[in-house]
């Protein structure tokens, strides 16, 4: 299904924060926002919950743990080799290897979390994206239906954006 | 430490940043391509080197009994410790929230990523038999083997490819929406490589807000590898029996010694680029000059711990150590010891004078000192240690010979290689990160 | 894609092709161990008290063949050998690497069938290795039987 | 039997010579089997051949082990009256002389334009003959070789013009003998039963006269709480071993010398007529004579001269005259030379025919009068030679059957009667010894007393016969030449040690080329610096300079044949250091590595007991075994025949000159060699030794290093050492206190047929790998092997690994340490043992018995 949707371009961050709220009290359907730069207020305004990442990051650091204690320890028992008369399982060096795997797995799940999350990678960028927005300019898209679509560009002109552009969702 | 007025001295806007730092991405000039052509020579004479070592055995090279470690070692830690500052400053300064770094974090990071990957080969140039060297990887070999989880050197292959793969993804995933931003700047085929390499990066809200959450934590998990990479390496040593090296103030002293060679690195490298590239408004005097501070801080690290080294020497009463840090200081390779003592310690502190600190000639002068005398620290700890350790009928002195030599250069030739690529290639400051420090911008900024 | 893949699949085949090379003669395990039922020792005898099985010499097979199936090609060969008293150069089937020392004597003591490593030599025309006796396969079984798999049992 | 042994060629392929490339699956890929197989062999297993040893002229018996028809190495026969089991460095390297890659493999002729040109043994057996007829009377030269072959060539030339030449022939003792007592032969010396011996400049554990048999009844007599006392001009390796060292010239001590009146006195002179004599009169005073100085049985060296002139047609039997004894060949008009090697001899000989080496060839040998020594073929001859006595037999045309046959009709004479029986025993035992009727020395004649050539100005010089060369003979043996001299440490050279002021004196420092003259000529060799040899005297060791010896002797050091004993003089010619000297520091640091004790030997009563020193760990199990060695440094002479055997059983490669120097020797065991001065003023330089090999520590550092299990622990408390698994980081030799690792820093290849002494039974390692001592691993494992056919637990004294073998001292004990019956777990308990840094807690399974300076 195709939906529709107006960008707003804005010059200016205040100018973007005040739509973003008209947008909001207007209640017109989801709205997001496109910034050279992460705006954490306008994420506030738009009320998201904390990133899943951080469970990505647990899980991995985690599971490097445990791989990092079963390699060590198991590798230890499947071939028994004493060497300078240390004990077979040696805790204190396996433990610096299940350290180093912690870390290993953990970022290596960060990542793969954040590109999951954050739809990534894709092979091209979303309809009716403009390059000036990873430039000076922050964009506004509101998602509405057909017949809004003129009111809502008339509002977000009023709030100050330089140029309003309609766009197929 | 550093301030943001640093940055509104001569405010550049959004708009310059992009333009002035793509600029620095425009197809080179023929010195250029000199420079890459001289390197890529001397890093093939390396490689060359290091086939006649192949085919005839190590015996080309200098190293011997009892001297088994000599240049090759020696170099493998002096790589490793370089490629510490990337993450120091991109990961440890970023949690602490330090702008200063933004201007330079991007180069500190191709410094960790290519230093990691130089120092790499070292440990397969110096062994006996590296076409069998896959056996330090952990997995089920011939018979059930799996590689000594207890040795050092295991240690060492998981501590130094994490330290590869994490600093790598840290690198990589903070460019991506830099090159976006090139991306949208080009046309043709750098868009459409660079279109790739962003990955489709758009900036939406969704994204920045997954993406600032990993980078935040992908800093947190860097941030203990700063410390553990090089205690790891340091125990290398400090695992063993022999006198000089078995103390356990080794993992503090080298990481302290690894930060302090890789800010100077850091600056040797920075320092001539931001002249080429015209970047002096975004990496200012201030964000050297705090980083001058930074190193008097680990020179004064260093130069305690070698005084609590040789201190403890005494004081333990051990024979082997009393004579053995006698050795070093009056032995044949006293020289090496007084100089390194110079270049790590002395010449930092003359960073204590303003003048100095702010004076790019004094700079590069002292961090290339602070390099060789980082490398020479290294050489005096592993040489001297195993020349002179208990039996004294295999005492013996160790002279490298051309293949050690060689490879050394070529070593230092990969490196600047893979640095003046990286320079052409992608953006070496943080075009997102500088226009998040500038004041965001509103309609009056337009007109 | 597929390219690829049958490159691959070919690469496989040629691996696990059986190494079975031809033979100065064409001696027939098939004939002596599988049809005659000669015990493996009575040629191999090293294989009872040494480390070597060895090879029978042309003396040995002489033994028999100065009569039996003298007239056969093969054996007219045997006996030029014999004639010319020169040594039979046999091309190795089962190699093993000059740093595992293998001792025949304690396996036969323990009354382990030649079989076992050498897979069915009785059954076979011309000798081949359709198994490789690599670390794996000593180890496996010296674990299954309580051996010691200590390395200076085969390294030294 | 003797039939069989010749087939031996017949054999390749299987598990003959260890493959190439320890780590490479390079193994042969062609299965030759034999066309007939000699009885007695089973392929794999080894068989011993008794032999005789003819590197010098002791005559110690040999057992030969033999491999699928190869000789790899060569141990001593313990029934043997001479050397009763032990060898020496030189003993060890024979096989090294039997695959020598510059033997003679022709006949050689020379031509009308004086080239020697390789011929067939008829052609060259005409031309002999000929040449022999034209030129006149034949006198033969031989080196010392009583027996068959002696009767041989006496049967050809007749006693007159046979010719018993030994460049060490000690003529001086024997004329000493025969003017103090009538008997012009070399004594019995009984060191076993001295209680006191003094030696007046006689390196007895060195070379002198028989040095194997000498160290072991030192050993035993100090055993027995015997004394030992030297004096000369130099700290040779016998004066260090001495309790007590009196620098000077031996020939005033000797005269003023005051024996005491003690049972079991035994003085013994070097081959210098004033001492000698001298000495004979001090051994009479003291009751020696007929006790510790016997002359029951004379010596093979009695007829033998050291001067040599011969004028006429020459044939010289595999002795070398033309190296030790210059220009004594130039009145000769045409010289035939026997000789297994090219030499200076064959060099300048008119025919030479290629012979075997002792351990291919049929003889015997008889040192001392009634101790008939059997040599046996080990193995077929490696290349185209013949018997010395069937050559001898073909140029004389002498009606005798093939000279084994020969031999055997000799000894048939010995023992008419079940002769066969007799024969195959003789065989089985290395020979045949008989007791012989008592000869007592007549009473003393009174010879004027003896006047030494008063003291000259100037320098003395001191040649002496080296420890690993003797008298050059030994030259061409790479182990011997990279085995370095215990007292110098130098490989690979010559060097004239003088003393620190002489060197002042003219400048010279360790290293620098020297120009050494005398009457009789001059040579250019390096200077060693030594604090050992008394000021006014140099010393230059005999041995090296071969001019035409094969690839390892020509052209190594200078030869000091052509020197004069006496008056001297040394001149700088240049700074160059080309000296090649093994070795660290010359002190111990105060590290207690070599000990030494001056307390007077106690009953060997228990020490107190040490409380076990704390570790982290528990300590870690053995199954059965823990095996362990001991080196009682108060037997060991440093004589380095363990390290030479260590070359010969474990494959272990020559590195040369210029690879020892950057310090890659590969020997697994190092003879450590520290300088000290006595504990009372005044005292002379003292050395001290020990040997240094792998510890097989129970906490060993360089296991846990190794990230790839190469260097591990088994059950038995070996370190085990793991050659293919290797990947080379070195860390292991880099943590191990004790430097007893050694890296394969190069591929080393041998040149043909040297590879055909390599141990099947041992890895030959390539480049990149890491090796050590293995306490002869090969040899547990065939030994338990044994022990399994029989059905039995090993018992002590089962396991004896090259090292312990071949110590003429029987200073190295090796067994279980976990049995505490056994020798090893005995001499670990005595008062006198310790271990090396034993402070680091790495508990090594190898005890050393700290060496006594016995005081009066």
């Amino acid at each position: 299904m195709t939906g529709h949707s107006v960008i707003g371009f804005f010059a200016g961050y205040e100018s973007l924060v005040a739509a973003v709220k008209g947008a909001l009290e207007g209640r017109c359907g989801e709205i997001r926002t496109i910034s050279p730069i992460p705006l954490p207020e306008v994420n506030e305004l738009l009320g998201a919950r904390p990133s899943p990442v951080r469970r990505f990051t647990l899980a991995g650091a985690l599971t490097g743990f445990l791989v990092g204690w079963a390699l060590t320890i198991g590798s230890a028992q499947h071939y028994p080799i004493i060497v300078g008369g240390k004990p077979l399982l040696s805790l204190t060096p396996f433990g610096v290897v299940a350290y180093i795997c912690t870390i290993l797995f953990g970022s290596l799940f960060t990542v793969a979390g954040m590109l999951l999350n954050a739809r990534l990678p894709r092979i091209q960028v979303g309809r009716g994206y403009d390059p000036r927005l990873t430039g000076n300019r922050f964009g506004l898209q509101v998602i509405c239906s057909e017949q809004e679509v003129e009111a809502i560009k008339r509002r977000l002109l009023d709030y100050g954006a330089e140029e309003v552009k309609y766009v197929e969702v | 430490m550093g301030n943001s007025a640093t940055l509104r001295r001569r405010l550049p806007t959004y708009t310059t940043v992009d333009a002035d730092l793509v600029k620095t991405m425009r197809p080179a000039r023929r010195p250029y391509y000199l420079a890459l052509l001289c390197l890529a020579a001397v890093a093939a004479w390396g490689g060359y080197a290091w086939s006649v070592q192949l085919r005839t055995g190590l015996g080309v090279a200098g190293i011997s009994s009892p001297v088994g470690w000599g240049f090759y070692i020696t170099t493998f830690v002096f790589w490793v410790g370089i490629a510490h500052s990337g993450t120091l400053i991109s990961a440890v300064l970023f949690l602490f929230r330090v702008r200063w770094r933004a201007a330079i974090y991007r180069s500190a990071e191709a410094v960790t990523v290519f230093a990691v990957m130089t120092a790499g080969l070292f440990p397969l140039i110096h062994l006996g038999r590296p076409w069998v060297a896959y056996w330090l990887m952990p997995y089920k070999q011939m018979g059930g083997l799996f590689p000594n989880f207890r040795s050092p050197l295991v240690w060492d292959v998981f501590a130094v490819s994490t330290y590869f793969t994490v600093s790598a993804l840290f690198f990589f995933t903070g460019m991506v929406p830099d090159l976006a931003i090139v991306r949208d700047r080009s046309q043709g085929w750098r868009e459409k490589v660079y279109g790739f390499l962003a990955q489709g990066w758009q900036g939406t809200n969704l994204q920045w807000k997954h993406y600032t959450a990993a980078y935040v934590f992908l800093a947190g998990l860097a941030t203990p590898l700063v410390i553990s990479v090089h205690s790891i390496v340091s125990w290398d040593f400090a695992m063993s029996i022999n006198p000089g090296w078995h103390t356990a103030i080794f993992p503090p002293y080298f990481v302290a010694g690894a930060i302090h060679s890789g800010l100077a690195m850091v600056a040797t490298i920075v320092i001539p680029m931001r002249r080429l590239f015209g970047l002096e408004t975004f990496i200012t005097r201030e964000h050297l000059a705090s980083m001058a501070k930074f190193m008097i801080m680990t020179g004064m690290v260093l130069g305690y711990s070698y005084c609590v080294e040789f201190f403890i020497a005494w004081y333990s009463n051990n024979p082997y150590e009393r004579d053995l840090f006698f050795y070093r200081a009056f032995g044949d390779y006293a020289w090496a010891l007084w100089l390194l003592v110079g270049c790590n310690v002395l010449a930092p502190s003359l960073f204590f004078i303003q003048r100095v600190r702010y004076s790019t000639p004094w700079l590069i002068g002292i961090s290339l000192l602070v390099n060789v005398g980082m490398f020479y620290e290294r050489f005096v700890i592993i040489v001297t240690s195993l020349g002179r350790s208990f039996d004294p009928f295999m005492w013996s002195v160790y002279v490298p010979r051309w293949p050690e030599v060689s490879i050394l250069a070529g070593s230092l030739a990969f490196f600047f290689l893979l640095f003046l690529l990286f320079a052409k290639v992608f953006p070496v400051v943080s075009m997102w990160e500088v226009k998040e420090l500038l004041p965001l911008p509103s309609k009056e900024h337009r007109a | 894609m597929r390219y690829w893949l049958g490159i691959l699949m070919a690469a496989a085949a040629a691996f696990a092709q059986a190494f079975s090379p031809d033979q100065p003669i064409a001696f027939s395990h098939k004939i002596h161990a599988g049809d005659y039922r000669i015990q493996c020792l009575y040629c191999h005898s090293g294989a009872r008290r040494s480390p070597v099985s060895g090879i029978p010499s042309v003396q040995f097979c002489m033994g028999c063949h100065r009569q039996v199936a003298a007239s056969k090609p093969e054996i007219v060969k045997l006996r030029q050998y014999w004639e010319r008293k020169t040594p039979i150069r046999w091309t190795k089937v089962v190699k093993e690497p000059d740093f595992v020392f293998f001792n025949h004597y304690p396996h036969v003591k323990k009354g382990i069938r030649c079989q076992e490593c050498h897979g069915p030599v009785e059954t076979m025309v011309k000798v081949r290795l359709d198994h490789n006796l690599n670390m794996d396969r000593c180890v496996s079984c010296h674990r299954s039987r309580q051996v010691s798999v200590d390395c200076y049992v085969c390294h030294r | 039997m003797d039939k069989n042994r010749r087939d031996f060629l017949k054999i390749l392929g299987i598990g003959s010579a260890a493959g190439m490339a320890g780590c490479s699956k390079s193994a042969p890929d062609a299965l030759v089997p034999y066309v007939v197989p000699p009885e007695e062999m089973v392929r794999g297993n080894a068989l011993w051949f008794r032999t005789t040893c003819r590197e010098c002229p002791a005559g110690c018996g040999l057992e030969a082990r033999v491999r699928e028809g190869r000789v790899h190495k060569v141990e001593g026969n313990p029934e043997h009256p001479v050397n009763g089991g032990g060898v020496c460095a030189r003993g060890q390297a024979a096989v090294q002389g039997l695959y020598n890659p510059d033997r003679l493999r022709t006949p050689l002729v020379r031509d009308k334009g004086g080239k020697l040109q390789p011929a067939s043994w008829e052609e060259a057996e005409k031309a002999a003959q000929e040449g022999l007829a034209r030129a006149g009377a034949v006198t033969v030269v031989s080196g010392a070789v009583r027996g068959a072959l002696e009767d041989l060539i006496r049967t050809w030339v007749g006693p007159a013009r046979h010719i018993t030449y030994e460049p060490v022939a000690y003529e001086a003792i024997r004329e000493a003998n025969r003017r103090v007592f009538g008997i012009g032969s070399l004594p019995v010396l009984r060191f076993a039963e001295a209680k006191l011996i003094v030696l007046f400049g006689a390196d007895v554990l060195e070379t002198y006269i028989s040095p194997v048999g000498y160290a072991r009844g030192i050993a035993e007599a100090r055993r027995k709480g015997a004394r030992l006392v030297y004096a000369g001009p130099r700290l040779s390796l016998t004066a260090a071993r001495a309790d007590e060292w009196i620098p000077g010239d031996e020939r005033q001590i000797a005269r003023t010398y005051q024996p005491p009146a003690q049972e079991g006195f035994l003085a013994v002179a070097g081959n210098d007529p004033v001492t000698a004599q001298a000495v004979n009169l001090l051994n009479q005073r003291a009751g020696a004579i007929n006790r510790t100085v016997r002359f029951d049985r004379e010596s093979a060296l009695d007829g033998a001269t050291s001067r040599l002139e011969v004028s006429g047609a020459v044939v010289v039997v595999d002795t070398n005259p033309a190296y030790s004894a210059p220009h004594s060949l130039d009145q000769a008009r045409f010289v035939v030379c026997l000789s297994p090697f090219q030499t200076e001899t064959t060099e300048a000989a008119h025919v030479v025919f290629p012979i075997h080496t002792p351990l291919e060839s049929w003889g015997d040998y008889e040192p001392w009068t009634g101790i008939h020594c059997l040599q046996q073929p080990a193995m077929t001859p490696v290349f185209d030679t013949r018997e010395a006595g069937d050559v001898i037999i073909r140029l004389g045309n002498l009606k005798a059957p093939v000279f084994r046959e020969y031999l055997k009709e000799r000894w048939r004479k010995l023992h008419p009667q079940d002769f066969d029986a007799f024969w195959a025993e003789s065989l089985m035992r290395g020979g045949w010894w008989r007791e012989v009727p008592e000869r007592k020395a007549a009473q003393v004649l009174r010879p004027p007393e003896p006047v030494a050539a008063p003291a000259e100005p100037g320098l003395r010089l001191i040649t002496y016969p080296s420890l690993s060369h003797f008298d050059g003979r030994s030259a061409n043996r790479a182990w011997l030449q990279e085995l370095p001299d215990p007292v110098t440490q130098v490989v690979w050279d010559s060097w004239v040690e003088i003393h620190p002021e002489d060197a002042a004196r003219h400048g010279i420092r360790t290293g620098n080329r020297v120009r050494v003259t005398t009457g009789s000529g001059s040579i250019e060799t390096a200077a060693y610096v030594y604090r050992g040899i008394q000021p006014g005297n140099i010393a230059i060791p005999l041995g090296q300079g071969h001019t035409h010896y094969g690839r390892y002797a020509s052209g190594v050091g200078a030869n000091a044949f052509g020197l004069a004993q006496g008056p001297a003089a040394i001149q700088l010619l240049s700074r160059t250091r080309d000296l090649v000297a093994v070795g660290g520091s010359d002190l111990q640091h105060g590290r207690e590595i070599a000990r030494a004790t001056t307390r007077p030997p106690s009953g060997g009563s228990p020490p107190p007991e040490k409380q076990e020193e704390l570790s982290l760990y528990p300590p870690h199990s053995h199954d059965q075994y823990r095996w362990g060695m001991a080196i009682d440094l108060d037997a060991c002479t440093a004589c380095g025949a363990c390290i030479v055997a260590c070359y010969a059983e474990n494959n272990i490669p020559v590195a040369g000159k210029e690879r020892v120097a950057a310090g890659r020797i590969m020997s697994w065991i190092r003879l450590e060699r520290f300088f000290g001065q006595g504990s009372r003023p005044a005292e002379p330089l003292q050395m001290d030794w020990t040997l240094m090999l792998c510890q097989q520590c129970d906490n060993a550092p360089c296991e846990a290093v190794c990230p790839v299990y190469a260097a591990y622990h088994n059950k038995e408390g070996l370190n085990g050492q793991i050659y293919n698994r290797c990947v080379g980081t070195r860390y292991c030799a880099n943590n191990c206190p004790y430097r007893a690792r050694r890296f394969n820093w190069f591929q080393y290849e041998r040149p043909a047929p040297e590879d055909w002494q390599l141990n099947p039974d041992v890895t030959v390692r390539t480049k990149g790998v890491m090796e050590k001592c293995t306490f002869c691993i090969q040899r547990i494992v065939e030994a338990k092997d044994r022990a399994r056919r029989e059905n039995r637990r090993l018992a002590d004294g089962d396991v004896t690994p090259a090292c312990a073998q071949s110590c003429p001292a029987q200073a190295i004990v090796f067994g279980n340490l976990d049995d505490p019956a056994s020798r090893v777990a005995r001499a670990a308990r005595q008062e006198r043992a310790y271990r090396v840094f034993e402070e680091l807690n790495t508990r090594p399974a190898v005890t050393y018995l700290e060496r006594e300076r016995r005081r009066v």
